[in-house]
């Protein structure tokens, strides 16, 4: 139902963002093992997209394609987290530390859900997040314990990102009234964030004291790189409108 | 028996030299540069294509594309890792890249413009390494022949995807298909220059075929690949710009006209459309990372320093 | 006649105190704050727009916004210059915006999102900062007076030209007119914002206005704005966001509702949607910048010692 | 006609990707003055376009936006040099160097076009490419005199661009038939060459030894980086087609 469709959505547009970002280090990771890496979850990430805007797409008769690059900027219900520019590696980190600390929490309930569809991508998903979330804690560790120079990059990555961390836990429509089909945001706020304050600290470094960044409901208050994410992405299919590829 | 004469001899078995077998200096030396370069080839390999993931017009398409460019990472891994059984260190290799002595494959020096240069390049630029590679696998040397098999199979699915770009495209829309012409066109020549020069001017080639390294001469490639492609762009409704190109009876192959071959040596002379851009982007990659790299490296020695004082504690107690 | 006397006989005369002036530390200190917050404004002010003049959607639009945006550089410039003459060196006002200590103001921590968003901040937030600064022409300290006399000149274009942005999508299409109905609803509370909080909460305003640099209470030139924007919002054929407004017969204002102030101080304390990121951005720049700087000043020392040494020999001779 | 209509696209396409590249660095200069003086040169590039767009598209019924915003990637003229990217600083400065210098001697001799709008445009522009390629070359000194990593730095921005030299003199058609409404870009060869030699030699840098890179025809030949310039530049007008602004 369209409930459904559009929570589907704000976990599909969430995952289509952040694979296309992590797209971009290809070519330009700081190892060859890394480029293997991070296309890897990107890749992953591309992958739950497509499940999830299919899925969201039935609702309305649509495809993946068509949600993807036919929505406009004001459509799309990412979070402003994924939508932060990579920056350097140690803010890339940052930002999959945080995203994919989450995602596991809330993949590992909604392999629940009473929807069967979103329980099995849920469950698909959750096996490859173990991976992200590992990949993520090993490099926090490495980078704050390594040498000065990547404890701070490290720790500024961390500043950079934290205030669009609350986003995620916001209960934002049609989430509550979708009762067990999703898992309530708010419901994964303490348990993600008790994980990211541990990792932190083992890796010797301090947990950002700010509050959320105003204006936290997925809808009309995206980043300002939000357009610039869809002018590349979308370019191409826009100019042939109706082709196949 | 001496080390030379087992060498000799597992040449001429046509069987296989493993890293720990004596092999004379220049075998080894003429590896190292031949396993580097395809190294190196698969790392500047990931720009032009790379170039697109952010563009791929459907998702079906991103998701192959970062898949392709994925595996060329991995072959790098593999080719490096073959390289280092020579002793040659990675740091090294990836030095010669990074100072511009390294060659890698002129082809990437050329950039991919559209969406159909990415069909163009997996079908003709893929297509031309599985010629060359296929062979290759019976290479004399133990890890570059079994490193070329993994190469090779994953290939031949970026070749047939590549093709797959090209069908779509020349079976849409009327902008499509010139697109996926004008592809076919930029990409020919380069594609049949990445057998190297024609034999006459090909020194290396006989030491290599006599080490069982090369087994066929740079024409005799150039010739099977056409051959290969020439009933493949018919099945995709387009043409290849040849005018000279036609079926030999008497040869049983393919005829074709002579290649820019001015063209190649200034593209190898590194005045290729691309060929600063590519260097520059591989170094800022390198720079950019240094400190990562230097992490790693601190954060592993104080791993296993930790490990020592542990196990030292254990003997200890 | 002592400098006190004279300085607080120049504030009684309302005139002007210029820079070799003696004036009291508390005056000298409250007008660096005052006009380096200010110079910073324009500087982050910079960043919401400029990311839309690579986007902005005809050429002639793409020209205006180059040149607004160019023109706040240039009030950075004045401004920074005016805070100088008060001792205050612009490298030390730069390391404050730098380290985050320093403030400007909150509106330009709130993204531009769409294309109407820079009508709304042209004609919304440059307004705003109109009836801040048209009464700062007069402010006691003369060299910031008079930079504020240019400024004003340039705002009043910036203010006409938001409008037009807005007349134009207002009189577009549809999703045009939506556009601009979205950015006026998103950037008016904000823009009420920036006279600072209700006259209550505003503990400095009454020194500044006994020293003649604030002329008008935060809640005067609020409600002197919002008379203003009133009738100009009818004329763009739009609406402001508030049911409560309203003519108000007896007090000939217009009555507004109260503004949320919450989010005021939450986006104060640095919690604005980017804040961080506005922050982070001036200091890439500084950055990046800093061996351009370095090697001016090198080069600045080179050719000044190569004319010492020409002049010493031209004596010499 | 339509031959001087297509000249004036080659000169205006090169103002226009150049400016739209400078327009980049507003917010981002080392120095608060470049902000001032980069954005000051890429609205003149800007006017330069307009004003030659306008002209080109009298021939065909289209306006400069038409031109502008609604050409494809292979519709354009514009040579590789000005749609590098903009690199650091000093690579930007190159570029500049190159640019302004070439286009100081192209309309020092375009002023005598027997085609009176050219003649007008490049006397207007003339005035004020003379600052900019004052502007580049006062930076050149100060980089390449200046400190060990900014020689270093502004070396490599030459070496980083230089390939593209040639390609500025090449006669690409429709060129040679218009006699003396246009310039022959090959006559400028020499002289431009020569100037940015003596500058690159008083800085104390090394003029780069390196033939042209391949492919100089100023069509369908173009950089890789002209399907990202255009992805953003035109990404707004297109949402929203026969739209005024």
């Amino acid at each position: 139902d369209e409930a459904t469709a559009r929570y589907a959505l704000i976990l599909g547009d969430d995952a289509l963002m952040l694979s296309q970002r992590l797209g971009a280090w290809v070519s330009r990771a700081p190892e060859l093992e890394e480029d293997v890496a991070l296309a890897n979850i990107a890749l992953d990430l591309l992958g739950h997209a497509r499940f999830l805007l299919t899925y969201a797409g039935t609702a309305w008769g649509k495809s993946e394609d068509d949600l993807a690059y036919f929505r406009e900027e004001e459509e799309f219900r990412s979070c402003r987290l994924v939508e932060q520019e990579n920056g350097d590696f140690g803010k890339t980190i940052a930002r999959q530390l945080i995203f994919s600390f989450y995602q596991h929490e809330l993949y590992s309930r909604l392999v629940d859900s009473t929807d069967a569809t979103l329980a099995a991508i849920a469950a698909k998903a959750l096996k490859e997040v173990d991976y992200h979330q590992d990949h993520a804690a090993q490099w926090v560790l490495r980078l704050g314990l390594g040498t000065e120079e990547s404890s701070r990059r490290m720790q500024s990555g961390l500043d950079s990102v934290w205030s669009y961390v609350e986003e995620l836990f916001t209960d934002v429509e049609p989430i509550a009234e979708l009762g067990d089909v999703a898992v309530l945001p708010s419901a994964l706020r303490e348990s993600t964030l008790n994980r990211l304050h541990q990792v932190i600290e083992d890796a010797g470094l301090g947990v950002p004291d700010m509050s959320g960044a105003h204006g936290a409901d997925r809808s009309g208050r995206h980043s300002e790189q939000r357009g610039f994410i869809l002018a590349e992405m979308q370019v191409l299919a826009r100019r042939h409108p109706g082709a196949t590829w | 028996e001496s080390g030379e004469q087992r060498f000799d001899e597992i040449i001429a078995d046509d069987s296989r030299i493993e890293p720990r077998d004596w092999m004379p200096e220049s075998y080894r030396k003429s590896l190292v540069r031949q396993v580097s370069q395809h190294a190196h080839s698969e790392i500047i390999g990931m720009q032009p294509e790379g170039n697109w993931i952010s563009r791929a017009p459907s998702l079906k398409r991103k998701a192959i594309l970062m898949a392709k460019v994925q595996d060329e990472a991995g072959h790098g891994l593999y080719l490096y890792s073959a390289a280092e059984t020579l002793g040659t260190p990675r740091e090294d290799m990836y030095d010669q890249l990074y100072s511009g002595k390294a060659k890698y494959s002129s082809i990437f020096n050329y950039p991919a413009r559209t969406w159909a240069d990415v069909g163009a390049i997996g079908w003709l630029v893929d297509g031309a390494a599985i010629v060359n590679q296929v062979p290759l696998c019976r290479a004399s040397y133990g890890p570059y022949g079994r490193a070329m098999v993994r190469i090779c199979k994953e290939e031949s699915f970026h070749q047939r995807q590549g093709w797959e770009i090209l069908y779509s495209l020349s079976h849409g829309t009327q902008e499509q298909r010139e697109m996926a012409q004008a592809a076919v066109d930029r990409f020919y020549g380069p594609a049949l220059q990445m057998f190297g020069p024609p034999d006459g001017d090909s020194p290396n080639s006989q030491q290599s075929m006599a080490w069982n390294i090369k087994r066929f001469t740079n024409d005799e490639l150039r010739q099977r690949f056409v051959d290969m492609i020439v009933p493949q762009v018919e099945a995709l409704g387009l043409t290849l710009p040849d005018p000279e190109l036609k079926w030999n009876e008497e040869r049983g192959h393919y005829d074709f006209a002579e290649l820019d071959w001015d063209e190649f040596f200034a593209v190898i002379k590194g005045n290729g459309p691309l060929s600063r851009q590519r260097l520059e982007h591989y170094r800022s990659a390198r720079d950019e990372g240094a400190w990562v790299r230097e992490a790693a490296v601190a954060y592993a020695n104080r791993v296993s320093q930790e490990q020592d004082r542990d196990q030292a504690a254990l003997i200890g107690a």
